[in-house]
Protein backbone atom coordinates (compact mmCIF):
# COMPACT_ATOMS: atom_id res chain seq x y z
CA UNK A 1 0.00 0.00 0.00
CA UNK A 2 1.66 3.52 -1.39
CA UNK A 3 0.85 6.80 -0.31
CA UNK A 4 -1.12 7.56 -2.97
CA UNK A 5 -3.94 4.52 -1.97
CA UNK A 6 -3.69 5.73 1.56
CA UNK A 7 -4.51 9.26 0.32
CA UNK A 8 -7.31 8.66 -1.36
CA UNK A 9 -8.84 6.34 0.92
CA UNK A 10 -8.26 9.09 3.61
CA UNK A 11 -10.42 11.78 1.43
CA UNK A 12 -13.22 9.40 0.98
CA UNK A 13 -13.49 8.53 4.46
CA UNK A 14 -13.73 12.49 5.19
CA UNK A 15 -16.17 13.23 2.11
CA UNK A 16 -18.34 10.30 3.55
CA UNK A 17 -18.47 11.45 7.23
CA UNK A 18 -19.43 14.97 5.92
CA UNK A 19 -22.33 13.18 3.58
CA UNK A 20 -23.44 11.85 6.98
CA UNK A 21 -23.41 15.27 8.59
CA UNK A 22 -25.11 18.26 6.47
CA UNK A 23 -28.47 18.82 6.31
CA UNK A 24 -28.46 20.68 2.92
CA UNK A 25 -29.42 19.20 0.03
CA UNK A 26 -27.20 21.01 -2.74
CA UNK A 27 -24.18 20.16 -0.48
CA UNK A 28 -24.82 16.66 0.27
CA UNK A 29 -24.92 16.53 -3.99
CA UNK A 30 -21.64 18.43 -4.35
CA UNK A 31 -20.15 16.23 -1.89
CA UNK A 32 -21.40 12.99 -3.69
CA UNK A 33 -19.59 14.33 -6.57
CA UNK A 34 -15.96 14.10 -4.91
CA UNK A 35 -17.07 10.95 -3.42
CA UNK A 36 -17.29 9.67 -7.02
CA UNK A 37 -14.23 10.39 -8.28
CA UNK A 38 -12.14 9.39 -5.26
CA UNK A 39 -13.90 5.79 -6.10
CA UNK A 40 -13.31 5.74 -9.57
CA UNK A 41 -9.62 6.17 -9.10
CA UNK A 42 -9.53 3.50 -6.25
CA UNK A 43 -11.24 1.30 -8.50
CA UNK A 44 -9.09 2.31 -11.54
CA UNK A 45 -5.61 1.01 -8.96
CA UNK A 46 -7.46 -1.96 -7.30
CA UNK A 47 -7.40 -3.54 -10.84
CA UNK A 48 -4.08 -2.96 -12.77
CA UNK A 49 -5.75 -4.17 -16.33
CA UNK A 50 -7.69 -2.62 -18.78
CA UNK A 51 -10.56 -3.89 -18.30
CA UNK A 52 -10.52 -2.00 -14.65
CA UNK A 53 -10.25 1.08 -17.17
CA UNK A 54 -13.86 0.61 -18.51
CA UNK A 55 -15.73 -0.55 -15.02
CA UNK A 56 -14.24 2.64 -13.95
CA UNK A 57 -15.68 5.24 -17.17
CA UNK A 58 -18.80 3.32 -17.01
CA UNK A 59 -19.20 3.86 -13.33
CA UNK A 60 -18.45 7.36 -13.76
CA UNK A 61 -20.88 7.86 -16.40
CA UNK A 62 -23.56 6.42 -14.92
CA UNK A 63 -23.46 8.25 -11.33
CA UNK A 64 -22.60 11.14 -12.59
CA UNK A 65 -25.66 10.51 -15.41
CA UNK A 66 -28.14 9.91 -11.67
CA UNK A 67 -26.68 12.90 -10.06
CA UNK A 68 -27.83 15.16 -12.82
CA UNK A 69 -30.91 13.60 -12.83
CA UNK A 70 -31.34 14.56 -8.71
CA UNK A 71 -30.73 17.73 -9.02
CA UNK A 72 -33.14 18.53 -12.28
CA UNK A 73 -36.11 17.25 -10.07
CA UNK A 74 -34.21 19.49 -7.12
CA UNK A 75 -34.51 22.19 -9.52
CA UNK A 76 -38.52 21.56 -10.50
CA UNK A 77 -39.37 21.14 -7.00
CA UNK A 78 -38.24 24.35 -5.99
CA UNK A 79 -40.07 26.30 -8.96
CA UNK A 80 -43.35 24.17 -8.29
CA UNK A 81 -43.32 25.40 -5.21
CA UNK A 82 -42.12 28.94 -5.69
CA UNK A 83 -45.04 29.17 -8.25
CA UNK A 84 -48.32 28.96 -5.74
CA UNK B 1 3.23 3.29 -36.82
CA UNK B 2 2.53 6.88 -36.73
CA UNK B 3 2.00 7.23 -40.27
CA UNK B 4 -1.15 5.29 -40.85
CA UNK B 5 -2.87 7.75 -37.87
CA UNK B 6 -1.51 10.67 -40.18
CA UNK B 7 -3.01 9.02 -43.22
CA UNK B 8 -6.70 8.46 -41.95
CA UNK B 9 -6.84 11.83 -40.30
CA UNK B 10 -5.79 13.08 -43.94
CA UNK B 11 -8.95 11.00 -45.10
CA UNK B 12 -11.14 12.10 -42.90
CA UNK B 13 -10.42 15.88 -43.31
CA UNK B 14 -10.49 15.58 -47.24
CA UNK B 15 -14.20 13.25 -47.23
CA UNK B 16 -15.50 16.48 -44.61
CA UNK B 17 -14.68 19.01 -47.18
CA UNK B 18 -16.05 16.81 -49.97
CA UNK B 19 -19.41 16.35 -48.33
CA UNK B 20 -19.33 19.93 -47.53
CA UNK B 21 -19.41 20.19 -43.78
CA UNK B 22 -19.48 23.61 -41.70
CA UNK B 23 -16.44 25.03 -41.31
CA UNK B 24 -17.21 27.51 -38.43
CA UNK B 25 -16.96 26.78 -34.97
CA UNK B 26 -19.85 27.23 -32.23
CA UNK B 27 -19.07 26.34 -29.12
CA UNK B 28 -22.87 26.35 -27.88
CA UNK B 29 -24.52 24.15 -30.56
CA UNK B 30 -24.95 20.94 -31.04
CA UNK B 31 -24.23 20.29 -35.15
CA UNK B 32 -21.06 18.90 -36.06
CA UNK B 33 -18.54 20.95 -38.20
CA UNK B 34 -15.59 20.01 -40.07
CA UNK B 35 -12.82 20.17 -36.74
CA UNK B 36 -14.88 19.11 -33.79
CA UNK B 37 -16.32 15.31 -33.45
CA UNK B 38 -14.10 14.06 -36.39
CA UNK B 39 -10.46 14.71 -35.14
CA UNK B 40 -11.15 13.38 -31.87
CA UNK B 41 -13.64 10.12 -33.11
CA UNK B 42 -10.87 9.31 -35.68
CA UNK B 43 -8.04 9.17 -33.36
CA UNK B 44 -10.36 6.96 -31.15
CA UNK B 45 -11.09 4.54 -33.39
CA UNK B 46 -8.10 4.00 -34.61
CA UNK B 47 -6.45 3.89 -31.15
CA UNK B 48 -9.14 1.09 -30.37
CA UNK B 49 -8.29 -0.69 -33.98
CA UNK B 50 -4.49 -0.48 -32.67
CA UNK B 51 -5.45 -2.19 -29.54
CA UNK B 52 -7.66 -4.92 -30.57
CA UNK B 53 -6.37 -6.01 -34.34
CA UNK B 54 -3.37 -4.60 -35.84
CA UNK B 55 -3.25 -1.83 -37.76
CA UNK B 56 -3.21 -1.53 -41.71
CA UNK B 57 -3.96 0.08 -44.76
CA UNK B 58 -7.71 -1.12 -45.05
CA UNK B 59 -8.96 -0.07 -41.79
CA UNK B 60 -7.29 3.24 -42.20
CA UNK B 61 -9.28 4.08 -45.32
CA UNK B 62 -12.28 2.77 -43.82
CA UNK B 63 -12.14 4.61 -40.38
CA UNK B 64 -11.20 8.06 -42.26
CA UNK B 65 -14.86 7.68 -44.95
CA UNK B 66 -16.80 6.44 -41.56
CA UNK B 67 -16.09 9.41 -39.28
CA UNK B 68 -17.28 12.48 -41.04
CA UNK B 69 -20.14 10.73 -41.80
CA UNK B 70 -20.90 10.30 -38.11
CA UNK B 71 -20.04 13.92 -37.62
CA UNK B 72 -22.46 14.92 -39.91
CA UNK B 73 -25.29 13.35 -38.10
CA UNK B 74 -24.16 13.76 -35.25
CA UNK B 75 -27.57 15.53 -34.04
CA UNK B 76 -29.70 13.39 -34.93
CA UNK B 77 -27.68 10.24 -33.02
CA UNK B 78 -27.50 12.38 -29.96
CA UNK B 79 -30.20 14.88 -29.61
CA UNK B 80 -30.32 18.08 -27.35
CA UNK B 81 -33.46 18.36 -25.24
CA UNK B 82 -34.93 21.52 -24.24
CA UNK B 83 -36.86 21.97 -21.11
CA UNK B 84 -39.27 24.27 -22.80
CA UNK B 85 -42.81 24.39 -21.24
CA UNK C 1 5.39 2.68 6.24
CA UNK C 2 8.29 5.07 5.75
CA UNK C 3 7.32 8.43 3.60
CA UNK C 4 9.84 9.96 1.31
CA UNK C 5 9.83 12.94 0.86
CA UNK C 6 10.36 12.65 -3.12
CA UNK C 7 6.75 10.70 -3.27
CA UNK C 8 5.16 14.34 -1.61
CA UNK C 9 6.98 15.91 -3.97
CA UNK C 10 5.74 14.24 -7.04
CA UNK C 11 2.20 14.42 -5.60
CA UNK C 12 2.62 17.84 -4.88
CA UNK C 13 3.28 18.60 -8.50
CA UNK C 14 0.85 16.49 -10.48
CA UNK C 15 -1.89 18.19 -8.21
CA UNK C 16 -1.23 21.38 -9.30
CA UNK C 17 -0.74 20.31 -12.58
CA UNK C 18 -4.47 18.85 -13.02
CA UNK C 19 -5.53 21.79 -10.99
CA UNK C 20 -4.52 24.49 -13.41
CA UNK C 21 -5.45 22.46 -16.39
CA UNK C 22 -8.86 21.26 -16.02
CA UNK C 23 -9.66 24.98 -14.23
CA UNK C 24 -8.06 27.02 -17.51
CA UNK C 25 -9.81 24.97 -19.64
CA UNK C 26 -13.58 25.09 -18.00
CA UNK C 27 -13.33 28.46 -17.80
CA UNK C 28 -12.02 29.24 -21.60
CA UNK C 29 -15.13 27.08 -22.74
CA UNK C 30 -17.36 28.75 -20.47
CA UNK C 31 -18.67 27.30 -17.90
CA UNK C 32 -19.16 30.02 -15.13
CA UNK C 33 -21.15 32.57 -17.76
CA UNK C 34 -24.40 30.29 -17.72
CA UNK C 35 -25.89 27.15 -16.04
CA UNK C 36 -25.81 24.29 -19.28
CA UNK C 37 -28.83 22.44 -17.38
CA UNK C 38 -31.68 22.98 -14.97
CA UNK C 39 -29.62 21.57 -12.19
CA UNK C 40 -26.61 23.93 -12.27
CA UNK C 41 -28.92 26.98 -12.14
CA UNK C 42 -30.47 25.90 -8.53
CA UNK C 43 -26.73 25.28 -7.05
CA UNK C 44 -25.52 28.27 -8.45
CA UNK C 45 -28.90 30.27 -6.59
CA UNK C 46 -28.25 28.45 -3.40
CA UNK C 47 -24.35 28.95 -3.00
CA UNK C 48 -25.22 32.30 -3.59
CA UNK C 49 -27.83 32.21 -0.77
CA UNK C 50 -25.11 30.97 1.43
CA UNK C 51 -23.01 33.86 0.83
CA UNK C 52 -20.97 32.72 -2.18
CA UNK C 53 -20.16 34.09 -5.78
CA UNK C 54 -22.66 33.28 -8.56
CA UNK C 55 -20.58 32.67 -11.90
CA UNK C 56 -18.13 29.70 -9.52
CA UNK C 57 -21.51 28.27 -8.46
CA UNK C 58 -22.26 26.98 -12.09
CA UNK C 59 -18.85 26.51 -12.58
CA UNK C 60 -19.55 23.91 -9.47
CA UNK C 61 -22.93 22.91 -11.07
CA UNK C 62 -21.57 22.31 -14.04
CA UNK C 63 -19.13 20.02 -12.84
CA UNK C 64 -21.85 17.92 -10.89
CA UNK C 65 -23.86 17.60 -13.57
CA UNK C 66 -22.11 16.59 -16.38
CA UNK C 67 -18.60 14.94 -16.91
CA UNK C 68 -16.58 18.01 -18.22
CA UNK C 69 -13.23 18.79 -18.31
CA UNK C 70 -12.47 17.65 -14.71
CA UNK C 71 -13.70 14.19 -15.28
CA UNK C 72 -11.60 14.53 -18.72
CA UNK C 73 -8.45 14.83 -16.99
CA UNK C 74 -8.92 11.89 -14.49
CA UNK C 75 -10.21 9.11 -17.19
CA UNK C 76 -7.27 10.38 -19.13
CA UNK C 77 -4.57 10.02 -16.47
CA UNK C 78 -6.62 6.53 -15.49
CA UNK C 79 -6.28 5.27 -19.29
CA UNK C 80 -3.10 5.92 -19.67
CA UNK C 81 -1.85 4.50 -16.18
CA UNK C 82 -3.43 1.00 -17.62
CA UNK C 83 -2.87 1.36 -21.51
CA UNK C 84 -0.77 3.76 -22.75
CA UNK C 85 -0.97 6.89 -24.94
CA UNK C 86 -2.99 4.74 -27.14
CA UNK C 87 -5.45 4.96 -24.00
CA UNK C 88 -5.68 8.54 -23.79
CA UNK C 89 -7.86 8.44 -27.00
CA UNK C 90 -9.69 5.98 -25.72
CA UNK C 91 -10.86 7.90 -23.07
CA UNK C 92 -11.41 10.81 -25.25
CA UNK C 93 -13.90 9.28 -27.37
CA UNK C 94 -15.59 8.24 -24.31
CA UNK C 95 -15.87 11.03 -22.43
CA UNK C 96 -17.63 12.68 -25.49
CA UNK C 97 -20.21 9.89 -25.58
CA UNK C 98 -20.83 10.27 -21.71
CA UNK C 99 -21.24 14.48 -22.73
CA UNK C 100 -23.75 13.71 -25.52
CA UNK C 101 -25.66 11.71 -22.86
CA UNK C 102 -25.74 14.19 -19.97
CA UNK C 103 -26.88 16.91 -22.44
CA UNK C 104 -23.89 18.99 -23.53
CA UNK C 105 -22.18 19.62 -26.62
CA UNK C 106 -18.86 18.35 -25.24
CA UNK C 107 -16.48 20.95 -26.23
CA UNK C 108 -14.87 21.37 -22.64
CA UNK C 109 -14.50 17.37 -21.85
CA UNK C 110 -12.71 16.66 -25.09
CA UNK C 111 -10.48 19.42 -25.07
CA UNK C 112 -9.32 18.43 -21.66
CA UNK C 113 -9.09 15.02 -21.93
CA UNK C 114 -6.50 15.29 -25.19
CA UNK C 115 -4.43 18.42 -23.09
CA UNK C 116 -4.61 16.00 -19.95
CA UNK C 117 -2.72 13.35 -22.45
CA UNK C 118 -0.44 15.75 -24.17
CA UNK C 119 0.68 16.89 -20.64
CA UNK C 120 1.03 13.47 -18.84
CA UNK C 121 2.84 11.97 -21.86
CA UNK C 122 5.51 15.23 -21.80
CA UNK C 123 5.88 14.85 -18.13
CA UNK C 124 6.17 11.18 -17.68
CA UNK C 125 9.98 10.99 -17.88
CA UNK C 126 9.83 12.10 -14.45
CA UNK C 127 6.54 11.78 -13.11
CA UNK C 128 4.59 8.26 -12.92
CA UNK C 129 0.92 8.94 -14.17
CA UNK C 130 -0.28 6.88 -10.66
CA UNK C 131 0.59 9.97 -8.91
CA UNK C 132 -1.75 12.50 -11.35
CA UNK C 133 -4.59 9.95 -10.27
CA UNK C 134 -4.50 10.92 -6.63
CA UNK C 135 -3.26 14.66 -7.72
CA UNK C 136 -6.75 15.00 -9.46
CA UNK C 137 -8.63 13.16 -6.47
CA UNK C 138 -6.87 16.05 -4.15
CA UNK C 139 -7.66 18.62 -6.98
CA UNK C 140 -11.34 17.77 -7.20
CA UNK C 141 -11.73 17.43 -2.67
CA UNK C 142 -10.42 21.41 -2.88
CA UNK C 143 -13.01 22.47 -4.33
CA UNK C 144 -16.09 20.11 -4.22
CA UNK C 145 -15.17 19.00 -0.62
CA UNK C 146 -13.66 21.12 2.30
CA UNK C 147 -15.36 24.54 1.92
CA UNK C 148 -17.82 25.55 -1.19
CA UNK C 149 -18.37 29.41 -0.42
CA UNK C 150 -14.69 29.96 -0.57
CA UNK C 151 -14.37 27.91 -3.79
CA UNK C 152 -16.87 29.96 -5.16
CA UNK C 153 -15.47 32.66 -4.66
CA UNK C 154 -11.95 31.95 -6.04
CA UNK C 155 -13.58 30.74 -9.63
CA UNK C 156 -15.34 33.53 -9.58
CA UNK C 157 -12.27 35.47 -9.10
CA UNK C 158 -10.45 33.39 -11.60
CA UNK C 159 -13.78 34.09 -14.26
CA UNK C 160 -13.43 37.54 -13.73
CA UNK C 161 -9.29 38.30 -13.67
CA UNK C 162 -9.46 35.87 -17.08
CA UNK C 163 -12.86 37.52 -18.80
CA UNK C 164 -14.67 35.11 -19.20
CA UNK C 165 -18.15 36.63 -17.54
CA UNK D 1 -5.02 -5.07 3.81
CA UNK D 2 -7.09 -3.88 1.10
CA UNK D 3 -8.59 -0.44 0.59
CA UNK D 4 -11.51 -0.50 -1.67
CA UNK D 5 -13.21 -3.35 0.39
CA UNK D 6 -12.73 -1.21 3.82
CA UNK D 7 -14.12 1.95 1.96
CA UNK D 8 -16.89 0.43 0.42
CA UNK D 9 -18.45 -1.16 3.32
CA UNK D 10 -18.31 2.09 5.02
CA UNK D 11 -20.17 3.43 2.89
CA UNK D 12 -22.48 0.84 2.83
CA UNK D 13 -23.22 0.72 6.67
CA UNK D 14 -23.64 5.06 6.74
CA UNK D 15 -25.65 4.63 3.71
CA UNK D 16 -28.41 2.27 5.49
CA UNK D 17 -28.10 4.16 8.49
CA UNK D 18 -28.61 7.16 6.88
CA UNK D 19 -31.27 5.57 4.49
CA UNK D 20 -33.49 5.23 7.90
CA UNK D 21 -32.72 8.36 9.57
CA UNK D 22 -33.59 10.70 7.08
CA UNK D 23 -37.54 11.44 6.80
CA UNK D 24 -37.59 13.43 3.79
CA UNK D 25 -38.26 11.62 0.75
CA UNK D 26 -34.95 13.58 -1.66
CA UNK D 27 -33.09 13.05 1.25
CA UNK D 28 -33.64 9.08 1.47
CA UNK D 29 -32.83 8.87 -2.40
CA UNK D 30 -29.67 11.07 -1.96
CA UNK D 31 -28.77 8.30 0.87
CA UNK D 32 -29.48 5.73 -1.78
CA UNK D 33 -27.04 6.76 -4.19
CA UNK D 34 -24.42 6.89 -1.64
CA UNK D 35 -25.08 3.36 -0.87
CA UNK D 36 -25.02 2.37 -4.29
CA UNK D 37 -21.31 3.58 -4.87
CA UNK D 38 -20.06 1.54 -1.94
CA UNK D 39 -22.01 -1.51 -3.56
CA UNK D 40 -19.98 -1.38 -6.62
CA UNK D 41 -17.42 -0.88 -5.13
CA UNK D 42 -17.91 -3.50 -3.09
CA UNK D 43 -18.72 -5.92 -6.03
CA UNK D 44 -15.41 -4.92 -7.85
CA UNK D 45 -13.62 -5.88 -5.03
CA UNK D 46 -14.13 -9.28 -5.64
CA UNK D 47 -13.39 -8.84 -8.98
CA UNK D 48 -16.35 -10.04 -10.30
CA UNK D 49 -16.61 -7.22 -13.38
CA UNK D 50 -19.01 -7.71 -15.71
CA UNK D 51 -21.47 -7.89 -13.09
CA UNK D 52 -20.14 -4.13 -12.16
CA UNK D 53 -21.03 -3.21 -15.23
CA UNK D 54 -24.21 -4.42 -15.52
CA UNK D 55 -25.21 -2.47 -12.35
CA UNK D 56 -23.60 0.84 -13.06
CA UNK D 57 -25.30 1.04 -16.26
CA UNK D 58 -28.61 -0.19 -14.50
CA UNK D 59 -28.56 2.08 -11.29
CA UNK D 60 -29.32 5.53 -13.30
CA UNK D 61 -32.35 4.00 -14.85
CA UNK D 62 -33.82 2.71 -11.35
CA UNK D 63 -33.40 6.20 -10.15
CA UNK D 64 -35.07 8.25 -12.62
CA UNK D 65 -37.85 5.74 -12.87
CA UNK D 66 -38.26 6.50 -8.96
CA UNK D 67 -37.54 10.39 -8.86
CA UNK D 68 -40.78 10.27 -11.99
CA UNK D 69 -42.95 8.18 -9.79
CA UNK D 70 -41.61 10.86 -6.73
CA UNK D 71 -42.67 14.13 -8.99
CA UNK D 72 -45.81 13.03 -10.34
CA UNK D 73 -47.06 11.88 -6.59
CA UNK D 74 -46.26 15.84 -5.04
CA UNK D 75 -47.80 17.48 -8.70
CA UNK D 76 -51.67 15.55 -7.87
CA UNK D 77 -51.05 15.89 -4.07
CA UNK D 78 -50.74 19.66 -5.28
CA UNK D 79 -53.18 20.37 -7.93
CA UNK D 80 -56.19 17.50 -6.77
CA UNK D 81 -56.27 18.09 -3.43
CA UNK D 82 -59.94 19.60 -3.35
CA UNK D 83 -61.55 16.17 -5.37
CA UNK D 84 -59.60 14.26 -2.93
CA UNK D 85 -63.28 13.45 -0.64
CA UNK D 86 -65.33 13.61 -3.59
CA UNK D 87 -63.77 10.87 -5.61
CA UNK D 88 -66.37 8.91 -7.64
CA UNK D 89 -65.88 5.57 -5.81
CA UNK D 90 -68.82 3.26 -4.56
CA UNK D 91 -68.66 3.37 -0.98
CA UNK D 92 -71.53 2.35 1.14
Amino acid sequence: MDIVMLLIGVISFVVGFRIFLTKNKVQRLLYICCLNFAIAALIALYIKSPMGGVVAAAYFVGSTLSSNAIAHTLGKIQKLEGKE
Amino acid sequence: MIFYYILSLAISLVVGFIIRLPLKIDTNSFKGNLFFPTVFVTLGLMAIVDILFNLNLVFSIIVGILSPLFSKYVDVIFPGVSYGG
Amino acid sequence: MEVSWVELLKLLIGTVVCWINFVLVDTYFGLPKKPGVLGAEVIGKTLEKLGGNINGGYFMGNIVCSPDASAGTLMASIFYYLIGFKGGLVATLLIFIGNRLCNDPGYAGTFGALSATVIIHLLSGFIEPKYFIGGMVVAIFTIQGLYHVGASKVLGYIGKKLGMI
Amino acid sequence: MELLPLVSIFCIVMGCIGVILNTDYLDKIIMLEFLTGGLIGLIVSFYYLDVAILTSIMEPVSTIILLLGSLKYIYIKRSKRRYSSKLPILVK
